[in-house]
């Protein structure tokens, strides 16, 4: 080492600094104790500095264990298990596997039940996404938003509580319809809980509401430069790992792909009203977001035109007071506002099934996220985690 | 009176002007904000309108158990609010509130706030990397280079306003906002600098401080949805209460500074030196809360950009901005 | 009229022998619009490769298991229990994003030796999927990358989702409903059909 | 999107300029409260003499919260040499409120009309042991129970 020879000392011109400054990574936790992870969710995210080389989600801190509570339940009690799973969107769970118990034991639900169903279901989807639209920004810093949405959603959940009861867990669906009277005696049974009185007038007037901070919202976040700077081109999910991972919902159909389950499967009558699938292509976390303000817009119209041509006639078919489910498996899923929910349920006769497998949208939108934030730096971890609108209940069930 | 006693007495009158204002901000931004957010604000701290809202909290604060963690650096931990607090403080020492109403008219008044005011850097680094917790570890680090990297912009914007001025002394520059630019007549019309040549200086500085103070946009060190708090994670009780006096009060200071340099001070067109003995406070104070809302209501409006864009808007944009506004500004002062 | 499955679907019937030929299924079924195709446990993962490719159902919506046993600790037994074969049934639903298809691809596991191949080559999306069913279950996914627990804690033993296994819950507190009033004379004769009456 | 390069940070501050303004909605919950929909769920009522302790509810009750005891008694005939009857008197209707979670079940299984739901909710207690409320309190809760609200056409 000439340099050193020379007198001990180190030139300091011409001592070649070869050696590549390697820094160990920083282990860090974010989560299960974190601002911004919808629940308790725990992320072990391998730290260079802020770019994450490797993530590790840890979840199962909400776990019920609702496969296993189901397999002790009579049907209708599990009805009021299973609209905890995505308790945002809580009118929207019981509907697929209350609709897999008809299709089981053949029974025919009337139309004017199936249009309650439909009408709440989208008010659910609203409520649902109003969230969403206010609480990302809170991850991307604004706070004003969430104020907005929220004041609306109110105004939602009231409309769903005047016909229900409840806000967040209506528990209105039966096998064979909706709840048709407040109770089983001689006097509540002729109580009938057909929509109130100024229904539809309420929710005309709410969906225009609705629309109003639909725009307000553009103008706040949609247009604004700073949003557009921390969310256009931030994990970008390309459609062959959302078909890997089985992303489903607004993420699938902001990649690119056209499949609403709304359009193909038949639980609820959506062919009598036209709404177009919104569908973004790149697939980053500001057509995400998009993608759910323009489904707000929709399922606005949807309602209005549900109101229209809603049909008179009885909320629930003739069922057996004490419900005997004849052998047989069948899976049905719908598209609830967070993606593709499916419940796949096996029968054995008897009044508690042998078997239900819950498909819940969350589940699969979390797995993608060790693939999706390699080489991310922390905030962009935060806005892409915050894109995927997923909530723990759904994730852990 | 000897020098001490004149000393203390305008410490006191300066702390008497600057703590209770920035409660005031505190307050501002409380119910401001609230309107912003279609809500009532504070409400029953004080008759219905909480004006005691500020007070309550400063109260509730001290009762707080004000605990120091176990792996932090307990020197350095407990010393880091007070040397936030007296770089904010230090600057309202040359900010003139009248003709004669000022403690110390340094001729390097400029020079010397711009010096003060970077010392709170040196607070939030320690907070940041004594506190012991990886997440206000990264708030230090993120705060380390924004506050230096918006440094340079705020001074450069401070220096065009020099060379328009002619001196460094705030009174200087008060005065020379106060030159009538032309007549009309035999009225003279004189215009603040924001007006007169300043607007891209005072767009810079008014940036440049937004990321001073770590208030959205700009605030990545304590992004609450990310580092919980960044380099206030651990802090609790009456040093949290320092800091977020010093994040108010460097609100203030810093208005008190662009209202100074850009907005004309204490003049208005039109009062003669005398009144403006007695009205030239409320003027000042007038002109720091409306730039307090300004920043009030950047804060309630905006999300918070990320660490690499918050560095390439000071480098690739405010600095050479600034840079060509000095030039800008000595090219009118020699022609005209 | 019940809301029968979408025309945008190929009749049920047709999927399934269609899918069955395709894939060499053992058996398939299409009751209740639902498609299920009977696998070999050998030709699990070629079956579910010619699905993706072939049959063009590139969604990998989820994958489970049943247990199939004749006593139960929890819930009622299976209709005839004597008839029914013990065993764990892996169940995969594919389904495509072109039209409403799609189907459950069953494997059966004899209980004594739940092994099967992992579907983490075909779908890097089954890894969690598989993750749960290997700790609720208790089946072995053979070259699953990082087989280890997804929901329950490291220390926890057992397979809470095996019908074998006890939901301590119902153990602990005595069910309100067991108190005898004599039953009402109108009433039918309840018979207590909670699963928890037993305990 | 905006008419000139940062117009989308101008069109922001418009909208909470403009919100401002107008008049906050929140409603000072103490000192004003809101009216409740008449079919909210607040509360569980029960109706002491139409209940004839048949045990549906408890037994329908997914989570097992309502604790019900009860014994028969001799009912002096209706008219005069008619049969002695003999009818459930109720001993203890208890429902634990930190364990219901106001599903409807049981006001909906019930056969006899003794069970009404009321908005009623401001019953919150200090301690979890207190949310187990008895049947004088239910049948309190009665007079809460609103008229059924007029039905849409």
């Amino acid at each position: 080492m000439s340099a050193l020879d020379a007198g001990g000392m180190v030139q300091i011109s011409d001592a070649a600094v070869s050696v590549e400054l390697v820094g160990e990574d920083m282990m860090l936790n974010i989560g299960p104790q974190h601002p911004s992870t919808h629940g308790v969710l725990r992320l072990v995210a391998q730290v260079d500095g802020e770019r994450i080389t490797r993530l590790e989600p840890v979840i199962g801190y909400m776990h019920r264990g609702k496969e296993k509570l189901a397999e002790v339940r009579t049907y209708p009690q599990i009805t009021t298990l299973i609209n905890r799973i995505d308790w945002i969107s809580g009118f929207a769970n019981e509907v697929p596997f209350v609709v897999a118990v008809e299709r089981l034991m053949g029974i025919e639900v009337p139309e004017r039940a199936q249009y309650i169903r439909l009408i709440l279901t989208e008010l659910t989807r609203i409520s649902n996404h109003l969230v969403f639209a206010s609480s990302y920004p809170l991850e991307l810093g604004a706070a004003t938003p969430l104020m907005y949405a929220f004041r609306e959603r109110e105004r939602v959940l009231d409309l769903i509580e005047s016909v229900t009861g409840g806000r967040f867990h209506p528990n209105f669906n039966r096998v064979g319809g909706v709840k048709p009277a407040a109770g089983g005696g001689s006097t509540q049974k002729n109580v009938v809980l057909d929509l109130p009185a100024g229904f539809f007038e309420a929710t005309l007037r709410t969906m225009d509401k609705v629309l109003e901070v639909c725009d307000e919202i553009d103008n706040l976040v949609v247009g604004n430069e700073l949003i557009q700077a921390r969310t256009i081109g931030v994990g970008v999910l390309p459609p062959e790992i959302v078909l890997a991972y089985g992303v489903s919902g607004p993420n699938m159909r902001a990649s690119g792909i056209d499949f609403d389950l709304r359009k193909h499967e038949h639980l609820l009558p959506y062919d009598d009203f036209d709404f177009d699938v919104v569908v973004r292509s790149n697939g980053d976390c500001f057509d995400r977001y998009v993608t759910r303000i323009e489904e707000i817009r929709q399922s606005v119209s949807i309602v209005r035109q549900a109101i229209g041509k809603i049909p008179s006639g009885p909320l629930r078919a003739k069922v057996p007071r004490v419900l005997k489910v004849p052998p047989g498996e069948i899976y049905v899923r719908a598209e609830n506002p967070k993606g593709e929910m499916g419940y796949y349920v096996v029968s054995q006769g008897g009044r508690v099934p042998y078997r239900v497998k819950i498909r819940s949208a969350s589940f699969s939108n979390i797995s993608v996220l060790p693939w999706v934030s390699q080489g991310q730096l922390i905030p962009d971890l935060v806005a892409t985690m915050g894109s995927f609108d997923f909530v723990l209940g759904d994730v852990d069930r | 009176m000897s020098f001490t006693v004149e000393l203390l007495v305008k410490v006191v009158v300066v702390l008497a002007i600057a703590l209770p204002l920035a409660l005031v901000v505190i307050f501002g931004e409380l119910k401001v904000s609230a309107h912003m957010q279609s809500r009532v604000g504070p409400y029953f701290a004080g008759g219905r309108w909480g004006w005691a809202q500020p007070l309550a909290d400063a109260v509730k604060f001290m009762q707080k158990e004000d605990l120091v963690p176990s792996s932090a650096d307990a020197r350095v931990y407990k010393l880091a609010p007070y040397v936030v607090l007296m770089g904010t403080l230090g600057t309202f020492v040359i900010i003139p509130i009248g003709p004669d109403l000022v403690s110390r008219n340094l001729d390097l008044g400029l020079f010397y706030v711009l010096a003060v005011s970077s010392l709170s850097t040196l607070g939030v680094l320690m907070a940041g990397w004594s506190s012991g917790n990886k997440y206000s570890l990264i708030g230090g680090l993120r705060a380390g280079a924004q506050l230096i990297a918006y440094e340079l912009p705020l001074v450069l914007a401070a220096v065009a306003v020099a060379v328009q001025a002619g001196t460094l002394s705030l009174n200087g520059i008060v005065e020379a906002q106060a030159q009538p630019w032309f007549h009309i007549g035999d009225f003279g019309v004189t215009l603040p600098f924001l007006v007169s040549g300043q607007i891209i200086g005072f767009l810079i500085f008014l940036t440049a401080s937004i990321a001073e103070l770590s208030r959205i946009p700009f605030d990545m060190p304590i992004a609450e949805s990310e580092l919980t708090m960044g380099y206030l994670t651990e802090y609790s009780g009456i040093r949290f209460t320092m800091f977020f006096l010093g994040e108010y009060a460097g609100m203030v200071s810093l208005s008190a500074i662009a209202a100074t340099l850009f907005l004309g001070g204490y003049w208005l067109p039109g009062l003669s030196n005398d009144l403006l003995d007695w009205v030239g406070p409320l003027v000042v104070i007038g002109k720091v809360l409306l730039l307090c809302f300004l920043f009030i209501w950047f804060r309630w409006t905006f999300p918070r950009l990320r660490e690499d864009q918050l560095q390439s808007l000071a480098w690739k944009w405010l600095i050479p901005a600034a840079l060509v506004n000095i030039m800008a500004t000595a090219f009118f002062k020699v022609v005209f | 009229m019940t809301p029968s499955p979408s025309e945008t679907a190929t009749e049920p019937s047709a999927l399934a022998a269609r899918l069955a030929g395709l894939v060499g299924a053992s058996g398939f079924s299409a009751e209740h619009g639902t498609v299920k195709i009977q696998v070999e446990r050998a030709g699990w993962v070629e079956a579910i490769r010619t699905a993706r490719d072939e049959a063009g159902l590139a969604f990998f919506s989820w994958l489970s298991a049943v247990d199939w046993s004749r006593q139960v600790a929890v819930g009622d037994p299976p209709a005839d229990p004597d008839t029914i074969e013990e065993r764990y049934d892996v169940v995969c639903r594919l389904s495509s994003v072109a039209s409403a298809d799609g189907a459950l691809f069953v494997a059966s596991l004899p209980k004594d030796d739940p092994r099967i191949d992992s579907l983490v080559p075909v779908f890097d999306g089954a890894a969690w999927h598989e993750r749960e069913a290997a700790e609720m279950f208790g089946i072995d996914f053979t070259g699953h990358p990082h087989l280890v627990k997804l929901y329950l804690p490291e220390g926890f033993e057992g397979h809470p989702l095996r019908k074998s296994f006890a939901l301590l819950s119902r153990e602990v507190k005595p069910w309100p409903g067991t108190v005898d009033v004599e039953a009402m004379p109108s009433a039918e004769n309840r018979e207590a059909g909670e699963g928890g009456e037993e305990a | 999107m905006a008419s000139f390069p940062l117009g989308g940070l101008f069109k922001g501050m418009k909208v909470t300029l403009k919100e401002l303004f107008t008049k906050p909605v929140t409603v000072q919950y103490p000192l004003e409260k809101e009216t409740l929909v008449p079919r909210a769920r607040g509360v569980i009522a029960l109706d002491v003499e139409n209940c004839t302790v048949c045990m549906l509810c408890a037994r329908e009750c997914p989570d097992w919260c309502i604790y019900i005891e009860g014994h028969k008694e001799e009912v002096p005939p209706s008219k005069p040499g008619g049969r002695v009857r003999s009818r459930a008197k109720l001993d203890r209707f208890d429902i634990d409120y930190a364990l219901c979670m106001y599903c409807g079940i049981c006001v909906e299984v019930c056969p006899f009309d003794a069970l009404y739901w009321s908005p009623e909710h401001e019953y919150s207690e200090y301690r979890i042991s207190d949310m187990l409320h008895d049947k004088e309190r239910l049948t309190e809760w009665l007079e809460t129970v609103p008229e059924p609200p007029a039905l849409e056409s």
